[in-house]
């Protein structure tokens, strides 16, 4: 096929990525960007099948086909409570997708291959000169080695960031000396590529890139916390764009460094955004621990004697005289699978002629965003949800705060307690409101590991026990009523 | 080493237009930007369709070819069919 | 040929760009605006100095470069500092 | 000079125009933003400089100490009311250099040139290779013919949107046959340029292009009224950012094609906008006449025995009593250079405890933004002009509207009367507000030329005058109560 049309198709699924991004500025738009994107991908794909001049295509049909079964039955299967780890795990194959094409490239160019691992340790004679004279070949080496360095970060990084979501590994463990740690593997690790570019022949080195690439991920990520992989899901996400632009320097391909920047932007600014939102710095979320401030706290002293519990159908006799209900969701919503029954409630209040709002606050559950996308399976008109900064200033006139499995982002602490580890986050001021309701399993902290004692205010009712559980008995009390 | 220049040109271009498009994006719609630019990042699938379809290689890169078509795709399918799942739900209202 | 296209993709990424950002500035510096974007066409002063500077052409190609030079630096000069008088305006406060 | 290094460089000056505009989204940043621009510019040029290996720079420094002169002079000069022919001035400029850089760079190409008027008829023997082989060549003289066309009617066109603006042209001529007769003429001159590309040294058909190109640009803008005026010049502006762009093209130069469509964009968007504020199509600004359903509203039958006229003084006592003051200036407030006054009325209201903001229709004046220039030049804080979307709803609360010299921007009937040739049209709702004080010379229309219902409303008062005189007067009166 011509070269031009090529790269002229090419430009146009570059085209279309942007118009897909461009169509998820709004709600209104997002499905028709999503299906324009869509179209880019499958362009750029059939674009490159044609122009590909191969007798054998089983290799490529056989992991279309696997890949196409595999991804669909994920897409479909997965609960939308559990959307953080399969945008985790999706990551993680793009990384090892990136891994594994730099390694084909790598050997197709060297045109031979190790026939056993004993060949792995020695250095094939090889001509140097085939991966281009000069700086071209040191480019395209390096750019070679870069790929799988930061293609196996990701994999193996996303697989554990997947795990902890998942809660298949609970406890964090990191290479003793954490970040100097850490920084002495990524320096042997990048020592390694410039063996490689210096001696392409030079296995060892390539098979030393790979090792020291994937434990890295490993160590890099297994000492954060649970709460705090969404930032780096996202940090990592941007690391595969970045390489996918990094991939079309050297090959001249438009949209390579089209669709690489506006991935590499996009996971760089929802990180910003989570840090903002959690008034962390980025290397306090991937290197610190939360500040030490916590334990001074304790628990016991704010909550002793001092916390109200209710029933259910105590809380629905207060609903029924209330105008207007504001309901704040968290990450519990998430853990108990309470979107749809809290929907139901506040159909029952609206049925009532409550007002009913929700508060969203932007790191509440486990990912940006997140309740939002289990409300609108619930079916939730979106413009019933309302962002942090519109709907601090109601809470005011509002009569009930529902909070269900929200703790750290309605904690006053990081309004008010300025050693707090969360001091300065901002937080939904739920307390301002007249009566405050809050639905949990315990007492146990939250994600951040501190007391709240919003729980122990006098115009507070703890209602514990599932999530769940707990919206479907106020229903029914109210339904009652 | 024009070449280099434009295609430099257009990163930076690309990424002010990635900062412009993506601060525009509603918070609502956050998680699907994540899997949608993670479905975008597949486009890595165009390199592994170049690797696991090369001629008179070592057959060590059809290998390695056929994993990364197969981990591209399950990217890009899976990417865009759960945002696509996310999205209708928002469309719904 | 592969030039042309890069140059079609920056074209084309410019236009996306202007796009998002002169939608982004707002009615009150819609004539500051038009004036500081009509200083910025006069970037073809590279062109005019080109043309007031080539050796060895015929004089008139010289006196049409003087014209031109002369020209796209009122519009430079003239555009920036007019803008500037503006925006300063609106600073004060 | 390294070739690499000016292109380098020209890519930072584009990006240093990407970030001036960038800047201009906010009245805080907007100056550096200017700034950033200007050095952008600073850079491309001396670069351009350093690079141009040429022994003689006397044309170059004559040109550019001439016009550094006569544009600084006309910069610090030029009054804040009598911006949008400034820049129409300006764009006129930028054509005409457009114009003389693509005749530069052909006689260059050529390598020689008409030695007297007689040369001008004959047909120069050249070398029709000389602007490359092929396509190339080709591509370069249909650049050439389409600058040099763009370019002249650029020049025109412009300066007669400035004699309009300037009030030296008032009457409004046209080619016979309207919008045909100038098809016609574009059709001829695009015959010309095709000539020109078969036969390079044809001189005659490049001069009848620029001949053709320059009447172009009369005939098309001296139908259109001078109230379109702006319409015109945001397209004229827009043309010349796509004729640099394109020269971008054929120089492969980044900062032409980055510059070019930013100016391109911005142009073709403030014309948008204007059309969607005017409710008129393009197509209606440029080739038709304000639609005849004018004549049927006799302004006689409208206005007589209903108009209630008032005297300053009386006004003074008025607003003595309000609480809430919103001021809606238009083109008259321009014309009578009466800014300063009403920001010396404001302040006087302003000391009396009473609420003043000021009401902004996008296409109040003659340009976009114009009155908050010209506000901005009377130190009024930019917080207190309020969009119209957002000061509508406020009228019901207001005790008096000061409508002064705006018009079309009140009036009813683009609101009620469906098939008046403004219906349609998004206004001011400044009859909602409960008294409306309407100062201008006479009751003759504004640029529309329609009558305006509200000034025979019960709750209207004229105060006929020169705006600023009137101004003046009350804010005296209003002082001495
Ligand atoms: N969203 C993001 O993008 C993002 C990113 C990074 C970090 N984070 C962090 O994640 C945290 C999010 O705050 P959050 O308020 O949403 O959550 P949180 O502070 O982690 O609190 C969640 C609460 O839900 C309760 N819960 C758990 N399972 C439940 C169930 N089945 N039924 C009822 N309640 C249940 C837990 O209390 P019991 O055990 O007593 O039930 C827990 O206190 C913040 O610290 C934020 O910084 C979020
Ligand atoms: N702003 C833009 O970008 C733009 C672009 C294209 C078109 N337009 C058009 O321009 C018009 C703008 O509306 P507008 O309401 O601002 O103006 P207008 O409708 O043109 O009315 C201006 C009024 O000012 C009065 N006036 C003139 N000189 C005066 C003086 N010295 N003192 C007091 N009053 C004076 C005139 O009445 P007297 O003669 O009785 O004094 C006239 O009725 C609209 O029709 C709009 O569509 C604007």
């Amino acid at each position: 096929m011509n070269p031009n049309i090529v790269n002229f198709v090419y430009l146009i699924a570059g085209i279309l990525f942007i118009l897909g991004i461009k169509g998820l500025t709004k709600p209104k738009t997002a499905v028709r960007g999503n299906m324009l994107s869509a179209l880019g991908m499958l362009l750029a794909v059939v674009v490159t099948l044609l122009n590909i001049n191969t007798v054998d295509y089983s290799y490529i049909v056989a992991g279309v086909v696997v890949g196409g079964i595999v991804g669909s039955i994920m897409a479909l299967r997965i609960q939308m409570t559990s959307m953080p780890q399969m945008v985790a795990l999706l990551n993680g194959f793009g990384g090892g997708a990136s891994l594994t094409i730099a390694l084909a490239e790598y050997f197709t160019v060297l045109g031979v291959a190790p026939q056993s691992f004993a060949d792995l340790v020695t250095s094939l004679a090889v001509d140097s000169s085939a991966f281009g004279v000069g700086v071209e070949g040191t480019i395209a080496l390096v750019a070679i080695g870069l790929t799988v360095l930061i293609g196996a970060v990701t994999l193996t990084g996303s697989l554990v960031a997947f795990s902890k979501l998942q809660e298949l590994m609970k406890k964090s463990y990191g290479l003793p000396g954490g970040p100097i740690g850490n920084g002495l593997f990524l320096v042997a690790a990048l020592a390694a590529v410039v063996c490689m570019v210096i001696n392409p022949g030079n296995l060892v080195a390539m098979v030393t890139i790979v090792a020291l690439a994937l434990l890295l991920g490993l160590f890099l990520v297994m000492p954060i916390g649970g709460a705090d992989m969404p930032v780096v899901i996202a940090l990592l996400n941007s690391y595969s764009g970045i390489a996918a632009a990094l991939a079309g320097f050297v090959l001249g391909n438009t949209v390579l460094i089209i669709a690489g920047s506006l991935v590499g932007t996009s996971g760089l600014i929802l990180t910003q955004i989570m840090c903002v939102a959690m008034n962390r710095s980025l290397a306090n979320v991937l290197f610190g621990k939360m500040a030490a401030g916590g334990e001074k706290i304790d628990a016991d002293e704010i909550y002793a004697g001092k916390v109200t519990s209710a029933q259910p159908e105590e809380v629905a006799m207060m609903l029924e005289v209330a105008k207007r209900v504001v309901i704040v969701p968290g990450y519990g919503m998430a853990m108990a699978q309470a979107q749809h029954a809290v929907r139901e409630l506040a159909d029952a209040m609206e049925a009532r002629g409550i007002e009913v709002e929700y508060g969203i606050h932007p790191v509440a559950g486990r990912m940006p965003g997140h309740m939002n996308v289990l409300l609108a399976e619930a079916e939730v008109p979106y413009d019933n949800l309302v962002e942090m900064d519109r709907i601090n200033p109601t809470f005011e006139d509002t009569d009930v705060v529902i909070v269900i499995g929200a703790n750290d982002v309605t904690n006053p602490m990081a309004r008010e307690a300025e050693g707090s580890p969360i001091y300065g986050m901002p937080i939904l001021n739920v307390d301002k409101a007249k009566n405050v309701v809050v639905i949990k399993r315990s007492l146990s902290p939250g994600f951040a590991g501190l007391p709240n004692p919003l729980f122990a205010m006098d115009h507070t009712l703890m209602v514990y026990g599932d999530g769940k559980k707990a919206v479907v008995e106020m229903t029914t009390a109210l339904n009652q009523a | 080493m024009e070449i280099l220049i434009l295609l430099l040109a257009l990163f930076v271009l690309s990424l002010f237009l990635g900062v412009e498009l993506i601060t525009k994006v509603p918070p609502t719609l956050h998680t699907p930007l994540m899997s949608g630019t993670n479905a975008v990042s597949g486009i890595t699938l165009v390199g592994a369709l170049l690797a696991a379809g090369s001629d008179g290689s070592p057959m060590l890169v059809n290998v390695l070819g056929f994993i990364a078509v197969t981990l591209a795709t399950i990217n890009v399918v899976g990417g865009y069919l759960v945002t696509n799942r996310m999205l209708a739900m928002f469309k719904r209202k």
